[in-house]
């Protein structure tokens, strides 16, 4: 994204279909869409390299691939800046590749090696990178919303009172339409609308919480938007499975939010085309509304509408496909040579100290390490004992 | 209550000014939050009425006034929430004070407070850290029921990735309060129900009391006697009249339960061949049961007798006063362990 | 409430100053008015003593009076049928009278007493009364919004799974304005609209939670239903310091929710005359607020009402508060007479059976009492071991 | 894992109609909840998944179709909300049988099931019960990571007025689940990660097994293990190993935590003067640690040496599959203990 970003049109744009014809039809430029393209092949790659790994046995655990709802974590994070913080939930591959992760940290997590971007101690559920901003991955539904509530106070705390300025950044928490219905993301949102906090709460509406289609899970789910407004936050619906759109809307909706200081919620509408996780016979839905949400597939939208645009002709995409399925394989590959987490991670990361910062003692069992020395010491005032 | 503080024993801190002062628990935990806020910007109180109302049980008083109303918080009843918001906040490197108006109404938060602050730093790999205090009031003795008097350390203390903080008098509720706020760590600090209003001296320079070191409160050689919280007052209590019938009892304070100084508490074992152990959460898979079982552990070819115990009952909390006091741990049933421990009864 | 009820006028009544005179101007039986009128008294004077004998000592741990409060709870109850089960908070001696339990157990519950409700083990915040389907007294605020949904989920399923027929009973959830923002209220709210359970959550919407005044804990403040908005649950905003407004008003609900087997959400405007609790300099608001809303006392009110009527008179109010008055003065003589709860209680009631249905023995001590029978025993097939 | 059911020790039921037949441990728990629900209509299924899905383990498969939509309920992700709706039916007279997807997403119902279930009865003063059955998976060993691998024993035991029933086998699975839903108490059912496709011989025939009663998986002279759930597979194990080394275990299965058979254990221990107790929870203030102190309690003059215990390691659980292995409690960590503890190491 080094070209400079031509600002959104606030109409929406035409249709894929009734596009017109060049690269100037494209509302950003044709490097920054055709890196989209990139990323989003990137994550399809990836996930089906994960799937044949699970069957395999060298990912385990729960395994819940991102196919089908790759524009929703490329156009997002193309839409925040990079200091801007982000939280996801446990099908959380694609918002760690769209923010950067390599690909070979996060396929080696998923392996359980030590080179793994949490060193396989996180597994599949669990994605973190702190150069990248990404606050993790969580297992349990809904309970990122209250901690990127949190990253959003956090944000505006370091901006207004540390550094004494403006806030200016805002955080994003993705959470599927079935966390919609935990407690917790009301009281987050609450609090975010309370608090003026710059966080955008992003339902990626895939239409099912596992089996659960979204109407037999929460009610008004024709109109989810309403338990934001219910809690005065704005909102924005937003086609997921255009890149574009996610992009345009979402940028203007961040932006308005990083002007104002204020929370918002997002309907996001896409599908999953693949299970929920490694073991979904999909028997809640027909394969007739599997193939019409396939018909429009956010990958093939995107490659027509540069194609229509000139940007991207056969010879490109062959090599691109080359390029990320290169990428991949050697993801793959890094992953399979990696060692394997030792046992002597088993107790590191447990605790920063485990006796506090005050004994010099950092013994991983609590029986061992204490000694009974004088308990009240006089400091310098400054940090720590004297 | 001030069997502590007047005890010879009673370790004080070095020569310190102010050392004459006597202040409440409750200003104790108040004038730490406020030195540290003082020197560290990153630190903020939030809980229910903090700000403006000064604290549920005051704690909290003044607070508002010196530091403003972005780092002394106001939050609705939404516990689960402001719990994973301040977890939020503390990845990014805030360093909050979160306060439970009682620990009783955190059980709504186990989910943050459990699965996300003691595994942020393990599941990241070492990425994320959470620089974190969870305090309030804790255990019972007022009178609030069933639902209102949890002693969460039965509960959390299971829990591997937090610092579990007891302190049992003002002077120490102070040097750990200022230790907790500065551990990277999670760190669920226990205010004891019915000690906030308890006066002691509390030094007024900036001490810090590192974790994991039991403070002797009473020397004695026939039976020791481990607690932590509001029960150590009645320990030393029971050891005044069981003095009178010539058992000579050693109390420790152990402070911190996560992590637990098992040294201090062998050691004394060791010497006296008999202990009890008083603990007021429910007996069933407590702190309580640890100890005793890491000291016949570790004491096995020193003891005389098992281990004894005393709890509370292990019954829900009622709320008539006489069965509160039956129900939890006191003077009478300490007096009863120890004489049946050293084989006096 | 032996007289037949006066179907209530669809419009709203009249306002107090301007109702007409004679009994014919109320909308319900002159003996019904009165009765409630007398329970409201009671609650008043309830309260008081309460007050008093916390002062006393005689009354421990947290004590939450209801004064400002007795036409919610009045109405409220008048409006429903005795078989619908009510569920509330621990602001709860006002819905514990309304609905019929003796002053005696009541005051004799919050003095500690083995002739309490709950013989002393509940306290103040839990007083049950299973004769009158008093559900409790819950001191977790918002814990008691999925039991009332239970209740009503209980009441559906006796009705039509196990009796066949149609879901008659309607369960009323009362919760205060703060309670609001616990994310277990959304959760039973979603939970009550995806199952039709007939369930009515009653904010007390008093304006404050404690020292919060409503609008600094809850967003969207000034339109309280939307919460149950967002939850596609029918909605009431009711005028709770008029008992005559309530009752017309739930009634009127209440009605809907039986017929529809639905729930709703009342947002049911008060006051609470006193501090939240016992300890309450009510600091955060002022004097000239409170005066304000004293002078829209629910026991004036509807004193002037009956009075205009012609119903009321100085000396039937007279020996009505008379008779309150030696009620309650009796109730407090009858709790200061009547035991402490022994010490035998402290282990009853734990469980129903402690070791379960299937072994005769019934020990408090988790120790005791096991016996290593044959562990596999052959049944009748009707209850129980054989 | 048939380690349990071959052993010539395991207590057969009674002469009974199929008991030949194999069936795994989820069919087990069905067979239990169809057979209660046929018998009583109070008796209802609720939880995410458990009715058009067939439960996400598949323990519910076909129920939705044998009983319908009104008593095997699909739920929101809303275990606060679906747990206190269930506790409020159960108040009314209701007999709710709750699925847990895994206890694990307890954690954010701990109110309810710890502050309403197992008090109602104590603050209603005996007027309202609460006869349910909170049931779901539980513990580590599938890779779940941190959050998804909680042994809520560890945490939820200290809890009065709720029993805990944790079975290792099929057969007792079922006759375990069929008493925790004609119990009039609540009931925590706790279906061991990784056995849920275990198989064993199940009678056919209605049977229940109740709570408190121990089950003697092997006889032996030298040492007792305990333990429950799954790590009894492991338990048998290493007895066996143990016996080629010249060390005879008696290997007993608790079943029940709460309550929980001591009278069994200190028999055993009072014989082999060597203890081994086996928990799959953190070691910290965990029913391991209450065991052990009951034990060393109980069998003071008795014991050889200190009570040994194995458990999951004291940190967050990881996902790795060797480091999760480790992790757990395993056969090699059993075989330590038991030399050390009968001082053959
Ligand atoms: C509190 C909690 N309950 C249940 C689960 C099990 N679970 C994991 S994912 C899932 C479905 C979530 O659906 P949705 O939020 O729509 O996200 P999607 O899978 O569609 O991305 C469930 C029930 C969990 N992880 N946490
Ligand atoms: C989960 C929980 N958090 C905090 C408390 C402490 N608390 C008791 S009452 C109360 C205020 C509730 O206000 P509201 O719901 O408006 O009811 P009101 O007192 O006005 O009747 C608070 C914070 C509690 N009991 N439970
Ligand atoms: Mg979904
Ligand atoms: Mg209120």
């Amino acid at each position: 994204m080094k070209d400079p970003i031509v600002p959104m049109p606030q109409v929406a744009p035409p249709a894929v279909a009734t596009a017109g014809t060049g690269a100037s039809s494209l509302p950003v430029p044709a490097s920054t869409a055709m890196q989209w393209l990139r990323t989003m092949h990137l994550v399809r790659e990836f996930e089906v390299r994960c799937m044949q790994s699970y069957q395999e046995k060298k990912i385990g655990g729960f395994c819940h691939v991102y196919i089908g709802q790759e524009a929703v974590a490329v156009g997002c994070v193309a839409a925040m800046q990079p200091q801007d913080p982000i939280v996801t939930a446990y099908r959380d591959h694609g918002h760690a590749l769209a923010r950067g992760m390599s690909s070979r940290a996060c396929m080696a997590e998923m392996f359980g090696r030590a080179g793994g971007c949490a060193k396989g101690k996180g597994g599949s559920m669990h994605m973190f990178d702190r150069p990248n901003n990404l606050f993790g991955g969580h297992g349990i539904v809904g309970a990122q919303t209250p901690l990127g509530a949190g990253l959003a106070f956090a944000t505006k705390y370091e901006d207004e009172v540390i550094l004494g300025g403006k806030s200016r950044r805002v955080s994003l928490s993705f959470l599927g339409d079935g966390a919609v219905n935990q407690g917790a993301f009301y009281e987050a949102q609450n609090l975010a609308g309370l608090l003026d906090l710059p966080v955008i709460f992003i339902i990626e509406n895939n239409g099912y919480s596992m089996g659960t289609a979204i109407h037999r899970g929460t009610t008004m789910s024709h109109d989810i938007c309403i338990k934001g407004r219910a809690h005065g936050l704005r909102e924005a619906t937003i086609d997921g499975m255009d890149v574009l759109s996610v992009y345009r809307d979402m940028k203007a909706l961040a932006d308005w939010c990083r002007e104002h200081s204020r929370p918002a919620i997002v309907d996001m509408k896409c599908y999953r085309f693949k299970g929920h996780s490694m073991s979904d016979p999909r028997k809640y839905r027909t394969r007739e509304e599997e193939a019409h949400h396939e018909s429009n597939d956010p990958i093939i939208t995107l490659e027509r509408r540069l194609t229509n645009a000139g940007v991207l002709d056969e010879a490109r995409l062959a090599s691109m496909l080359k390029e990320v399925r290169e990428e991949v394989r050697d993801a793959v590959a890094h992953a399979n040579a990696s060692e394997p987490t030792s046992a002597s991670e088993l107790y590191r990361d447990v605790f920063v100290e485990p006796w506090g910062r005050y004994t010099g003692s950092s013994l991983p069992d609590y029986m061992g390490g204490a000694t009974n020395a004088c308990t009240f010491r006089a400091t310098d005032g400054k940090e720590g004992l004297v | 209550m001030s069997a502590v503080m007047s005890n010879p024993l009673f370790r004080e801190p070095l020569s310190m000014a102010g050392a004459e002062r006597e202040i409440e628990f409750r200003d104790a935990v108040r004038e730490a939050m406020c030195e540290e806020m003082r020197r560290d910007k990153r630190v903020y109180l939030l809980g229910e009425e903090v700000a403006q109302y000064d604290g549920a049980y005051k704690v909290s008083k003044g607070m508002l006034a010196e530091f403003g109303a972005a780092r002394v918080v106001d939050t609705p009843i939404s516990e689960s929430g402001f719990s994973g918001m301040a977890i939020g906040s503390a990845m990014l490197g805030l360093r909050p004070i979160v306060e439970f108006m009682s620990w009783s109404f955190s059980l709504v938060a186990a989910d943050p407070i459990l699965n996300n602050a003691p595994k942020m730093l393990y599941m990241s790999g070492g990425q994320f850290g959470c620089p974190i205090v969870f305090r309030g009031n804790d255990g019972a003795g007022g009178q609030l029921g069933s639902t209102h008097s949890w002693s969460v350390e039965g509960l959390f203390s299971n829990v591997p990735g937090v610092k579990i903080v007891i302190p049992s008098t003002p002077a120490d509720a102070k040097g750990l309060m200022k230790t907790a706020i500065r551990d990277d760590d999670p760190v669920f600090f226990l205010e004891s129900e019915r000690l906030l209003s308890m006066k002691g001296h509390v030094p007024e320079g900036e001490y810090l009391i590192p974790f994991g070191h039991a403070a002797l409160r009473r020397q004695g050689k026939d039976c020791t006697i481990c607690s932590w919280g509001r029960p150590v007052h009645f320990c030393l209590e029971a050891a005044e009249i069981l003095a009178k019938e010539g058992i000579d009892c050693e109390v420790i304070d152990l402070r911190t339960i996560r992590p637990l100084d098992l040294p201090t508490v062998v050691a004394s074992v060791r010497k006296t061949s008999a202990a009890v152990v008083v603990d007021q959460s429910w007996s069933f898979a407590s702190p309580g049961s640890e100890l005793a079982a890491q000291i016949h552990r570790h004491c096995f070819d020193e003891l005389d007798n098992f281990v004894h115990r005393v709890h509370s009952d292990d019954v829900p909390t009622p709320y008539a006063v006489a069965l509160e006091q039956e129900y939890l741990p006191n003077v009478r049933k300490i007096c009863e362990a120890v004489r049946s421990a050293t084989y006096r009864a």
